[in-house]
């Protein structure tokens, strides 16, 4: 009588396959969150009342004296939509343009592409809130390890503690903090040294000062991020090993007899560290929104700084453009952690599903 | 008898609670003898597992040995676990004593191919050599009646809760230990593979000779599988006896009570009557005989004096100030069999 | 059936996962005599429970009728329907959960009297909740009224479940699992007392239940339907079914359940099944559902026609099986592979 | 909840948190109302750096001498005419100084009085504490004129010296740390109200009502909830002008509700298979007595803590608002104070630092009083972890 797995056998034809693919289906459903933003992004900056074209066309009226029809067609222009279109039209022409990789130019500084502008501001933000998040990420996990193992002693209350406070100041306040005491007061720092993101007299190239120069000025935005979030990461982490230690193959490995080392990393610390991947993503967004600010206090040329200056410009387009390319990113890192997860966890692999 | 492999001297645990200290089990002794089942019975918070985590020293942190001591005898060599240093303590579990905990749902790392954790056990214990481990491992695998090339490439969640139960049976006896702690093993099965954990358990021990302490509160399992039998009551033992003597014998009202309340599937109409009353707070147990306020036979003496532990014929212990009132009332009820 | 209180008819349930369908039962008929004591037997995913929620109107079929008092329960409105839902009620299994932790015993009790205007103010409510209590055995009132359910033991939450059933007056009680996480010590005197609520409060009890000795024990008196994977598979009366099983699930079912007594459990007939794999509920095999694990399949029958229950051939008792070869007069033939 | 205050009181952090918003709500009721709002425009403060106080400066003989401003009289003061100092003498009705009024002059005619002072021609200088140090104490300074290393700077107590400084135009910056918090916490309570509310709402009637209904309201929260809530709110921000309070509250509360509102459709998911709500509809007790009654009380632990949590998220999103200026700057709030800090460069002033920080402060610890008190409140609520304390 010798039991056969139940299961395994794949008996689906290739399109049913491909369609339950589970990369492919996640792949799918972040385009099709793509797609939705962009029409809803699309829709409210265009009818919204008080929309961007209205203003600019009211603009234009007041400041050059303009008839309402010359306004709007040159406000048309600068948008790059057809005035006599609808807005219906309009989109689908700029869905098409999009495809392109094209967003439109920037309305301020004309002749300028929003993808451009974007291209350019894009690899420090990436640059420092990637290396923020890895850090906070890594030092996060271990210091909330650390605390869930010394549970209820000094340890434990001490990081406990220290996360709950780190993670309820805003990263922006951090940022205003790090300014103050050890810019102004302490003069650890020449503040005006850091401002932008790499020191213009070096020139940008793969060489050591170049590098450097652009670590010392990412450093304090960096700072301020991994400041923002590592309370996140160790209370999680802290919560997610204190429930996995409570579960009986933990109590089973150690009645087996195996090594405290072994517990710890292939038992305890793998199966904590998994719910922590689905935060991550969710966490890249509440970071890359921090970004407009904590770029704006250090001067740091990001994309948020970017986002910032097209607000105040009331260039809407470059507004369009980078609140887009924000959300993709947030999108694509979500369906990132998602397959990540499923490599990672054997039950999310075969069942597509959590 | 053959050997003692465990001979359990007069333990004691407490839990310190916010209330106070929670007395779960007190004052427990038995012998283990080699290839023997013995089977502890009892309710739920009769500490029944509480003394058997206390041989791997895997009890929870709110717990504290009061008093007592555990022998263990390997190849003539006897030692106290409680004074087991922890690398001592770490390789006695598994090697020389494997518990199976109750709700093999969740007993494998879900994150780890059965194989690995196979392998994990096997080299936590010196086993180097990959190929003789796996070689024992299909082995047992086959024993518990699993497919076990398929079985050893699956992940857990792969298994359905009768295969992970007897994946875990075979991981038990991976190293040959002479102690298997089972810990209700066939709760939450259904009968039928209830049914096929029972005899591949059987046929495990009849071929690898170890012995089994057998936990459960299932009256039927124990008349099936147990050599001998331990009653448990609010953290004491109450009478420990051959399966026949329990069954057939019973000295021990609450082990009489037990009897009574079960109902059997091969008699009609069966004369059955519950236990008056609840189990008692182990905070602040009855004085004199904890079974006092429930027994059918208790009388001021039962009050004051707690009863002495003590053999009433060879082998079979019990501890109540009446038991000829048990055996007289006894033979009253089953007269009519 | 005109004494039926209440009645299946062809009663399908399926539940939707994903794009998945899974059916949880299949064309049950089920007639329930006023008075009568049925038990629902089976494993777990054998669509008891579901069964038992379906009657009280918990969940609605996916397709057939159920009849309460002869009246088709789907063309019942208002007050009819309110009347049909008051009249059965149900025990769940697990006292931890049944009982809203946030109300005291009384809130508990008197929601369902104000709802229904049983009561007219919190002096009758009062009163009417300690009648309650005292029918369910908790004696005295005062000491458990005002009390939260988490300072009761998991008997006494046990008998307000009850309690609060029993608040609406109605005619039938499901017991699902009713006594499976109380105390061993305690199950009878519960069970007796849900039995003897026939007697005084003129209720019929439907027990749903795995533990074939407890069904026994509850409808020794009345019927036990055994259900397999969504569907019933042999209905009779209890001493027939217990003593002289026909189908052979019910077979193997009796066969590996172990029994108090170990002179008795050791020498039991074991009937070995072919598979132990329990098929899952969205893979059911074709023609019997039982046929991959049937000791006596029948090629070219078993796995090509749906048994539906039926008489066994040649005999004029009130047992119905689902077993073609049985019902068709073809004797049992252990098959060979 | 009658087990909540004890639970409150062994959990010391908890108790921090608790103790720190009882004194957040003093502060924005009795502690405003005692100290009022210091509103009054001193033109002649008008030039006075921000943060700086009036410093009393001798000579370092007279060094013990002048312990108050009394112990000056019969003695030669001399004060800018447009710093602070004029209508500090004015106010504090001291009888017989002799005053000696240097012009401004955009701050040179600080040395001049420096000088004036280390020549003897007056006893005591009353000047602002940031000019001291620019002039006096920093030997670097491009400004420094004089010689003047043997003057000391002694601070008698200058009436009542304003703790954190005052602004730009003369106003007492403490008021308005005391006042500035106010509106702040209205709003974030507001916007966590309108959160927490349409939460509870929609994630109740996704639960409870499945099918279509659930599948819509769970696609809107997931794609709201993939949309940086930040950025997008910005770029709202400069759409709508956000003149009102109740209309940012109204924002940010519309924004942040998806997370909360999947986490309380699973609660009332998992809550509505518990077999006591069950029991509840065998009983056929209504609709809203299950709702309210059997589901609700169960999960207002859980409700709370996010009340909490999403307090702090409208805070974080607010403050960072108005820290852009793109949200209203008109009502004189911590989050104003900063954005001034950094629209006028009092960032970067090494004496604004009290002035700058009380704000910073005043956010931060409102903030952790939230966090520490909501973890408190996890732990009370939490049976698992109650059960191990």
């Amino acid at each position: 009588m010798i039991q056969s797995l139940s299961g395994p056998v794949d008996t689906r034809p290739w399109w049913q396959k491909l369609v339950q693919n589970y990369t492919l289906r996640t792949f799918v459903q972040s385009l099709f969150t793509v797609w939705a933003v962009i029409t809803f992004v699309f829709f409210l900056i265009r009818l919204m009342p008080g929309n961007p074209v209205e203003i600019y066309v009211n603009y234009l009226m007041n400041t050059e004296n303009l008839t309402y029809q010359d306004a709007y067609n040159r406000a048309a222009s600068q948008f790059k939509f057809d005035p006599d279109a609808s807005v219906v039209q309009q989109y689908f022409v700029y869905l098409g343009q999009l495809l392109r990789g094209d967003m439109g130019e920037s309305i301020t500084s004309t002749g300028t592409k929003v993808s451009s502008q974007i291209l350019r501001y894009l690899p420090w933000t990436v640059f420092c809130v990637g290396s923020a998040l890895l850090i906070s990420f890594l030092l996060g996990m271990l210091l909330g390890m650390l605390a869930a193992y010394f549970r209820n002693t000094w340890v434990d209350n001490v990081i406990s503690f220290l996360a709950s406070i780190v993670s309820a100041v805003p990263d922006y306040i951090w940022a205003i903090l790090i300014l103050i005491i050890f810019g102004v007061q302490l003069k650890w720092f020449n503040v005006g040294d850091m401002r932008g993101t790499y020191d213009p007299a070096t020139p940008p190239g793969f060489n050591l000062p170049f590098i450097l120069s652009a670590l010392q000025h990412a450093i304090l935005p960096i700072t301020t991020y991994v400041l923002g979030s590592i309370g996140r990461w160790v209370l999680a982490m802290r919560g997610s090993t204190t429930s996995t230690l409570g579960e009986d193959y933990v109590n089973i490995a150690r009645a087996r007899g195996l090594k405290q080392n072994r517990i710890m990393t292939a038992y305890v610390g793998r199966n904590a560290a998994l719910p922590l991947f689905t935060l991550l993503a969710i966490s890249i967004g509440f970071v890359l929104g921090g970004s407009v600010i904590v770029e704006e206090a250090f001067v740091y040329k990001g994309l948020g700084s970017f986002l910032f200056w097209s607000i105040s410009q009331r260039d809407y387009t470059s507004m369009q453009g980078v609140l887009l390319i924000i959300t993709i990113a947030v999108v694509f890192s979500n369906m990132l952690a998602d397959l990540l997860y499923s490599r990672l966890d054997p039950r999310v692999r075969v069942t597509g599903d959590k | 008898m053959s050997e003692v492999v465990l001979s359990v001297q007069d333990v004691s645990i407490v839990y310190r609670v916010s209330r106070g200290q929670v007395k779960a089990s007190q004052h427990i002794s038995f012998d283990l003898h080699k290839g023997e089942s013995l089977a502890l019975i009892g309710e739920s918070g009769s500490g029944k597992t509480t003394v058997s985590l206390s041989f791997i020293d895997m009890l929870p942190s709110a717990a504290k040995i009061t008093g007592g001591k555990v022998l263990y005898t390997r190849d003539g060599k006897t030692e106290n676990i409680f004074e087991f240093s922890e690398a001592r303590m770490r390789d006695f579990r598994w090697h020389d004593c494997a518990m199976v905990f109750q709700g093999a749902q969740n007993a494998f790392n879900p994150v780890l191919k059965i194989k690995e954790q196979f392998l994990d056990t096997a080299r936590a214990h010196g086993w180097r050599d990959k190929g003789k481990v796996i070689k024992r491992t299909l082995e047992l695998l086959r024993l518990v009646r699993l497919d076990p090339e398929r079985t050893l490439e699956s992940f857990p969640h792969e298994l359905s809760g009768g295969m992970k139960q007897r994946t875990l049976l075979a991981l038990g006896v991976l190293l040959d230990p002479q102690v298997v702690i089972l810990d209700e093993p066939t709760t939450a099965l259904d009968i039928l593979t209830q049914r096929a954990i029972i005899e591949v358990l059987k046929e495990m021990q009849s071929r690898l000779g170890f012995s089994i302490i057998f936990i459960s509160h299932d009256l039927a399992l124990a008349a099936e599988m147990a050599d001998r039998v331990a009653t448990m009551y609010a953290g004491e033992m109450v009478e420990l006896g051959s399966t026949q003597h329990i069954f057939y014998e019973p000295l021990h009202p609450y082990s009489l009570g037990l009897l009574q309340s079960v109902p059997r599937l091969s008699q009609d109409k069966d004369e059955l009557s519950s236990i008056k009353g609840n189990p008692p707070d182990l905070i602040d147990p009855p004085s004199g005989c904890k079974f006092h306020p429930r027994c059918p036979f208790a009388q001021e003496l039962c009050n004051q004096e707690e009863p002495v532990f003590k053999e009433h014929e060879p082998g079979h212990f019990a501890a109540c100030h009446f038991t000829e009132n048990v055996i007289e009332a006894r033979a009253n009820l089953w007269k009519k069999d | 059936m005109s004494d039926a209180i209440i009645e299946f008819k062809q009663i399908y349930k399926s539940f939707k996962k994903g794009r998945t369908s899974i059916p949880v039962l299949q064309d049950i008929n089920l007639a329930v005599k006023k008075l009568e004591y049925l038990c629902l037997v089976g494993e777990s995913g054998c669509g008891k429970t579901t069964s038992g929620k379906i009657l009280v109107g918990l969940l609605k079929p996916s397709s057939g009728q159920i009849f309460f008092e002869g009246q088709d329960v789907s063309t019942l409105r208002g007050s009819e329907y309110t009347r049909y839902r008051r009249a059965v009620q149900i025990i769940h299994q697990d006292p931890y959960a049944s009982l809203n932790p946030t109300h005291t015993i009384y809130d508990i009790l008197s929601f369902p009297l104000f709802r229904h205007k049983l009561v007219k103010n919190r002096a009758q409510a009062r009163e009417r909740a300690g009648q309650l209590l005292e029918t369910v055995g908790l004696t005295p009132v005062r000491d458990v009224i005002d009390k939260y359910p988490h300072q009761l033991s998991g008997g006494q939450r046990q008998r307000v479940s009850i309690a609060r059933a029993l608040t609406t007056n109605p005619k039938v009680i499901v017991a699902d699992e009713s006594v499976s996480m109380v105390d061993v010590s305690i199950r009878i005197s519960i069970l007796n007392m849900m039995m003897n609520m026939r007697e005084s409060l003129g209720v019929t009890m439907i027990f749903i239940t795995h533990d074939l000795a407890l069904a026994k024990y509850f409808a020794w008196q009345g019927r036990i339907a055994v259900m397999y994977l969504g569907r019933i598979v042999e209905i009779g009366p209890t001493p027939d079914i217990t003593h002289f099983p026909q189908h052979p699930y019910t077979k193997s079912l009796l066969s590996a359940i172990p029994e108090p007594d170990p002179d008795r459990t050791r020498t039991k007939d074991q009937i070995r099944l072919r598979s132990e794999d329990i098929p899952r509920l969205t893979e059911l095999p074709p023609g019997c559902s039982f046929h991959p694990r049937c000791p006596w399949f029948v090629p070219g029958l078993c796995d090509k026609q749906l048994p539906q229950l039926a008489p066994v051939a040649d005999s004029k008792g009130p047992v119905q099986v689902a077993c073609l070869p049985m019902t068709q007069g073809k004797p049992l033939i252990p098959y060979e592979s | 909840m009658r087990t909540f205050w004890p639970l409150l009181w062994q959990n010391k952090v908890g108790l921090i948190g608790f103790i720190g918003l009882v004194f957040y709500l003093l502060l924005i009721t009795v502690f405003q109302w005692m100290v009022g709002f210091d509103n009054e425009v001193k033109l002649d403060q008008i030039n006075s750096p921000p943060g700086s106080r009036l410093v009393l400066l001798t000579r370092p003989e007279d060094k013990d001498s002048y312990t108050k401003l009394q112990d000056l009289v019969g003695h030669k003061v001399g004060i800018l005419e447009k710093s602070g100092a004029p209508t500090f003498l004015e106010k504090s009705n001291v009888e017989g100084l002799e005053v000696e009024t240097y012009r401004w002059r955009s701050g040179r005619g600080v040395p001049e009085s420096l000088e004036a002072l280390a020549a003897g021609e007056v006893d005591a200088l009353i000047i602002f504490s940031k000019l001291v140090r620019r002039y006096v104490l920093d030997p670097s300074s491009r400004d420094y004129k004089v010689s003047l290393s043997h003057l000391t700077v002694s601070n008698p107590k200058l009436g009542p010296a304003l703790l954190l400084g005052a602004d730009t135009q003369g106003r007492d910056m403490f008021t308005h740390v005391i006042n500035g918090g106010r509106i702040l916490i209205i709003t974030a309570i507001m916007a966590g109200l309108i959160s927490t509310a349409i939460a509870f709402i929609l994630g109740t009637v996704a639960a409870l009502a499945g099918g279509i209904v659930d599948r819509i309201l769970v696609a809107i929260a997931n794609f709201i909830i993939v949309i940086p809530r930040f950025p997008l709110l910005i770029v709202l921000a400069a759409m709508i002008t956000l003149n009102n309070w109740l209309l940012l509250a109204t924002l940010i509360g519309l924004l942040a509700w998806p997370a909360l509102m999947r986490a309380i459709r699973a609660q009332v998911l998992s809550l509505r298979e518990r077999d006591y709500v069950e029991a509840a509809m065998a009983l056929d007790l209504s609709r809203m007595h299950i709702i309210f009654r059997e589901i609700l009380p169960n999960m207002m632990g859980f409700v709370v803590i996010n009340f909490v949590v999403a307090i702090t998220t409208a805070m974080y999103d607010q403050i960072g608002l108005i820290f852009l200026g793109m949200a209203p700057i008109n009502d004189y709030t911590w989050g104003v104070m900063l954005y001034f800090g950094r629209s006028r460069g009092t960032l970067f002033n090494i004496d604004s630092a009290a002035m700058l920080l009380a704000p910073v402060l005043a956010i931060a610890f409102f903030q952790v009083c939230l966090v520490l008190f909501s973890r408190a409140l996890e732990e009370a609520f939490d049976p698992r972890l109650r059960g191990a304390a």
